[in-house]
């Protein structure tokens, strides 16, 4: 009839090699969507599932999500963590409600089977029937074994005091998993002191999960989305900066440094200004006290395939679960925390300067629209396709910040997972 | 609590909702002591005893400072937020300071959408009574609504 | 303005709310003055000076005729309306006019479904305080709910 | 990639024999739904569609659903019950807007024709065209017969008071289709007595319809979950009890006996909701008499296959609706009713007695979450299965509560229906 | 009726809201007679006559009961309630009895997902004044949203 | 099993010639209703944009959506008018937020890619990269260049100060779209005066986007539905009118004149909806003043396929704006307009006449109910058919309202360009 494009391709191909233009459908196509979730979240990959500083007494649970499935972290009586799935072996339920607290035992109350905190059956009532009249009356068959009906039990990896788990229990060390290099980062910031819970924020974003992922990996859009930064000088274009991967380029680390030293760019520290440029008016906002375990890098934001990121930037820590929910939305939970040996000030300091991140936050609000609305866009024409070529068509390490190496870094690992 | 100052309470509760369903950024800050602190916190964090909140201003001129980023800074959709309040609780008044609560919700529609239930909760508020003035020592908006539709960015 | 009045203003209000929820529309029409506006507006044309409304009565007959619509003429589906208005904001009071407004809330529920929030905005009013009598000279609900749930049959 | 099972099975297989291991996505595949409706709603089975009480007087209807199909009972001019399909028959409008009611005819607002309450077309405007200048403009063509175009009507069985209507006039008897057991509790409870309407709770449940079926087909639950009735002494796994089904095996009688002498410890061991025995506080809670026409059994519980669940709780009777809406939600109406002859006093027990069913009854509170939460296993893991082995791995009607047999006949009679 | 009473019977019912939304299950019965009433019930029973309520529970102790299925027995998924009530409307006022109307929203929230409008309707009330107290003699919640999410737990 | 037709079919086939008899799975196919945005809404088809006077001045914009694409109306500084898909050409942002404004460039936030009034790309941040020790860091590849990355452009066409697009730009000319027939009544409102907007109203109506073309190509209807033009004695079905239709059917023009003499009680009979004439109480709104470029007619409907109604019913005049979203409803704009020379006392009788119109409109609120169920009807049984004979089975122009030969002419030409 004419000759323009299948606005809705039936059978979507990602056509020639490179990830630097990368199809709309990629974001809205339910079927890839699934396959994802298979692939990624329910498959050879250490998902994020909490920080051991949430559940610190034997007894203590937390219920999160990997993917779509709602999973329970515990610390059993002998203080191991258990990463268990939130299905009652008996007829399915979703059994565990609360967000968090301590139990003793897990009891689906829908027939009271009850499971230890590692995830083993203790109980089925009138798992042997019921006697009556010398008669035996119902009960499980004799072939029911308790061992054989556990719950379904992750395997668990934990380090720093942050806890990973997978569902198949035959993937990779969480070491070998991160890489070297990214490993580093990790250690940098849990380096074994004990973590201090702050609390959370969550916000629900309307958009493909993975282009949260890309936004931590895009460091060509916070000196021109967040306008914050830039009208009270937090960031430069000369600033100190280097992106890194893994060997899969799946993980991603973007390290930047204030106040750089080698910088060979003839600039002024933009201290001299306008009169009637701003000012804070609340000092406490943009009161950054280096610490000394950064060491060089002054703020490092790791992008943990699928799950999670973690973001340290100044003073202000956190982790941001990414739990998926469709092709079009995610859920975002921020977990703030601080150091056990802070000092009160430290804590006021990580608290206000929490204000510049999450839902609300300066510099943290805006990421969650533009994702919202790319998303719109996508939608309206799932054939078209996003440019990625700012630092060319490659993927590679870099030394500064104008370039999407790391998006197309991470499509080059999705492409070769998904089979697309 | 006498009549009259009751009656100001209500006001001062009517139109600070005006005042933030009118974008009214310089009216909202007005409501506020110098010495202030305005708080937006999730419920979960509140009950656990948990510090962090979604928004924490400590002080007159933070305040100003988020409306410099509203305004200036912070790329958002634009959309349009109704609050409807309920009557305020009078928890205590002593010293020239109301202690008061209300619960309030907040509707946000956007231009091509329904209205939609954004934001619940309970204001728990300090109020400093200085013969005719009323201000805002405190204001902590506990939300129930702890899972945001996206973003929130202005004040509750 | 004097309690006595304040009070009666707020009667007002919760009045005609419980006469629109109760479909008693005499009583609706009882609240205005026999010259009176009754105007419900989207808020994108009250803000951009556009004077189009979704409805625009304006006069007392003319609310009549609207209810002669509803009851004998209009083909709807039935529906429960509910209203939740927050306290009513005095913005002046001069020659036995009262001019006020609220933020109020509309919720409808369908037999079948759940409870929507259909129409959120704020009162606009125009009151003749006449000894015990206070009636609308004139009602404009700006409502932020522009995009509309099919229709409105029955006023805000 | 590894060898983990598909999560989102392509085309999902019933493994094996037998229906004590249910596949989750029995639960959850939209097209398997869309079979269930064309198989047991809309086609061979008797469906409820409620009380002759409700439309008493000529003229009276009453709007409600088949499936998701809406339909309208009616009672003729000549006092006779009709069930018609809520759907136009010129272009297709829902035309009956109200829930209850009286009319004269029925007519549909678009272009006003109007039906007879039995269905048939009486009237279409303008059926000949307009008379204009000796012309005749327009109208129907000749061939329209207005008797071909009636509205789709329903065959109808009405027994004791209650109608039941299926959209295949070729179905068996109403008696047939709940076979000589069944029928016998049935006609237990709608002996001829006129009943008496007390009202309606209704509830969207967001789990699949099937749970509400198995929920009243499983006596393994309600001594675990309603901890109410344990607390106060109401039911106990020693209680005479037995479980009846049709050939089919898919409608079902849980009846229950209280007040068995022999209080067995065993029963409530190992039993978490167990709770410190309480004394109610305003009695009238638990006044139960009893009723002549109960016989010795106290409770009897019918599930009639697809649709409708017949209560009786000592004093609490009532219809339960289960109106299909997706796979993952069901809309769930109870209609409370007495019978013509209740004093006052009685009108009043079976009242406050109703405090403990419907949506937020003391009991039937719990079935409606774990119904929706049994849904939320299900859908994070469709590839999974529950467990049904209760009692075996067979079908048969029993004389205990311990067993989780009639739910593995309703399976059975689902997978010879569906083909699946 | 006097100012004072109008304001104590207001805070009734914003006390009421608090304490509800709080979980403060003791609180919500000493809001009651010993002798009391109170029903939820949907519009279409109420109007149609049929008695049948969601919730009826015709004592004190019987509101005592059902705290303790709330608290002990009646196992639900955890939700936050929150209540918005608007202006009471005194029907009438003898023998130490008031009759008072408010229209009543009430948002639910689970942990995870968005606040939805759970339950609106009207409160049709008798308050026994006594000194300095008052007391429900009967609280009936006569609700629009027949179309209940599931279960309803605590009371409204 | 059983010879029942089965309700859901799975490959629907429009049986026989003809479109007299218009198949439910028409309204509710989700596949159908993507093939109809590729096929009308987005290929081939003329679309409704808005109208001169709503951007009057250079930088004005507006945005709106063909079908469920978002597009851009904007005055570019030379004055001329463009319509641009609101999609950034770097990463797919729906860029443009506001509803309208006046703005010099249109700039994406997330990246700052600015483009012009007409689309073009301007500016890339860091095209070329940043310098650093005499060395080029980052920026786009080489080939990349800014005109090859314009937003996408749609063809325009104004007339008359009416703005229409099409995504495809090999589409015919907007006047051989419309026919000679067709464009003679739209030339007969936009006679080139200068247009006043009087405002919006919208609405969201829960039903298939044709059923708003069908309802105005549907003179059945008004005197049945719209009692209260009966009422008021406005609407009679001997009133003077014809229908008028292009060479390819799709668009249409239901034209009437009131104040016919020869009442013919005929009319009215058989009407359940007549109610005894009413007096209105405020005359107002009943107050019609002929203006001179009516001509004859007074009322003139038109509906343009896809996308909007032009209505012009006395003194009231509005621009209907259908916009689908899913198969199951769509958004409804009304721009009611006056013209540049309207006395006051014109364009308070214009705003009082709106009364009629709109969301709450005397006689339109009921057109967006039974469209609503009439799309309930359709869900319920997709296999069924709706019958729209009235007139016969063919499609010719008439000169009377008893006929639905405009249904079967969109139908037809909607079966040609589907190939269905």
């Amino acid at each position: 009839m004419s000759n323009m494009p299948a606005v809705f391709p039936e059978d979507p191909v990602w056509q020639g090699e490179g990830t630097s233009r990368i199809p709309f459908w990629a974001y809205t196509d339910e079927a890839l969507y699934k396959k994802e979730l298979e692939r990624f979240f329910y498959d050879n990959h250490w998902c994020y599932v909490g920080l051991e500083a949430e559940v610190p007494e034997p007894g203590d649970f937390k219920r999160t999500v990997i993917g779509e499935r709602s999973v329970i972290m515990t610390r059993d009586l002998d203080g191991g963590i258990n990463v268990i799935e939130n299905v009652c072996a008996h007829r399915g339920m979703q059994f565990c409600r609360e967000r968090s607290g301590n139990k003793k035992e897990l009891v689906c109350p829908y027939h009271q089977w009850n499971y230890s905190l590692k995830g083993d059956l203790q109980g089925v009532p009138f798992l042997r029937g019921v006697k009556r009249d010398g008669q035996v009356q119902g009960g499980m068959p004799k072939e029911f074994k308790t061992k054989e009906n556990n719950l379904n039990k992750l395997r668990v990896a934990t380090r720093g005091g942050v806890v990973f788990a997978s569902f198949n229990h035959e993937v990779e060390s969480f070491e070998d998993f991160l890489g070297p290099e990214i490993l580093g980062y990790f250690d940098r910031l849990f380096n074994g002191r004990k973590l201090k819970i702050l609390g959370y924020n969550r916000q629900r974003i309307p958009g493909n999960w993975k282009l949260m992922q890309e936004n931590i990996k895009d460091p060509y859009h916070p000196g021109l989305l967040h306008t914050w930064f830039i009208t009270y000088g937090l960031w430069r274009a000369d600033n100190k900066s280097s992106l890194r991967m893994d060997d899969k380029h799946r993980h991603a680390a973007m390290i930047s440094t204030r106040g750089n030293a080698q910088a060979k760019n003839e600039v002024t520290t933009g201290v001299t200004s306008f009169k009637e440029s701003m000012e804070i008016k609340d000092k406490r906002l943009l009161d950054i006290v280096h610490e000394p375990w950064w060491g060089e890098p002054t703020a490092v934001m790791m992008t943990i395939f699928p799950s999670v990121i973690f973001q340290q930037q100044v003073n202000s820590v956190s982790t941001r679960h990414i739990q998926p929910s469709g092709p079009d939305a995610f859920d975002f939970v921020w977990t703030h925390f601080g150091f056990e040996d802070d000092t009160p000030e430290m804590t006021q300091r990580r608290l206000v300067q929490a204000n510049l991140f999450g839902p609300a936050g300066f510099v943290s609000a805006d990421d969650g629209e533009v994702i919202e609305f790319s998303q719109s866009g996508f939608e309206q024409k799932p054939y078209h396709r996003a440019v990625a070529e700012l630092g060319g068509y490659g993927v590679e390490d870099t030394e500064h910040m104008v370039t999407e190496t790391l998006i197309r870094g991470m499509y080059e690992y999705w492409r070769k997972v998904m089979e697309v | 609590m006498d009549m009259q100052t009751y009656i100001k309470l209500t006001n001062l509760y009517a139109d600070y909702a005006a005042a933030v369903d009118a974008e009214d950024w310089e009216k909202w800050v007005s409501f506020f002591d110098e010495e202030c602190e305005y708080k937006v916190q999730p419920r979960e964090n509140h009950e656990r005893g948990f510090p962090l909140s979604t928004m924490w201003f400590i002080s007159r001129n933070m305040l100003e400072d988020r409306v410099y980023g509203m305004r200036e800074t912070l790329f958002h959709d634009p959309y349009y937020q109704r609050h409807v309040v309920g009557a305020p609780r009078i928890i205590g008044f002593e010293d020239g300071i109301i202690e008061a609560e209300a619960n309030y919700a907040v509707f946000r529609t956007k231009y091509d959408g329904a209205s939609v239930v954004f934001n619940v909760g309970r204001y728990i508020d300090r109020i400093r009574v200085d013969g005719d003035e009323l201000k805002f020592k405190s204001r902590h908006c506990i939300y129930d609504s702890e899972m945001i539709a996206n973003s929130i960015i202005y004040p509750i």
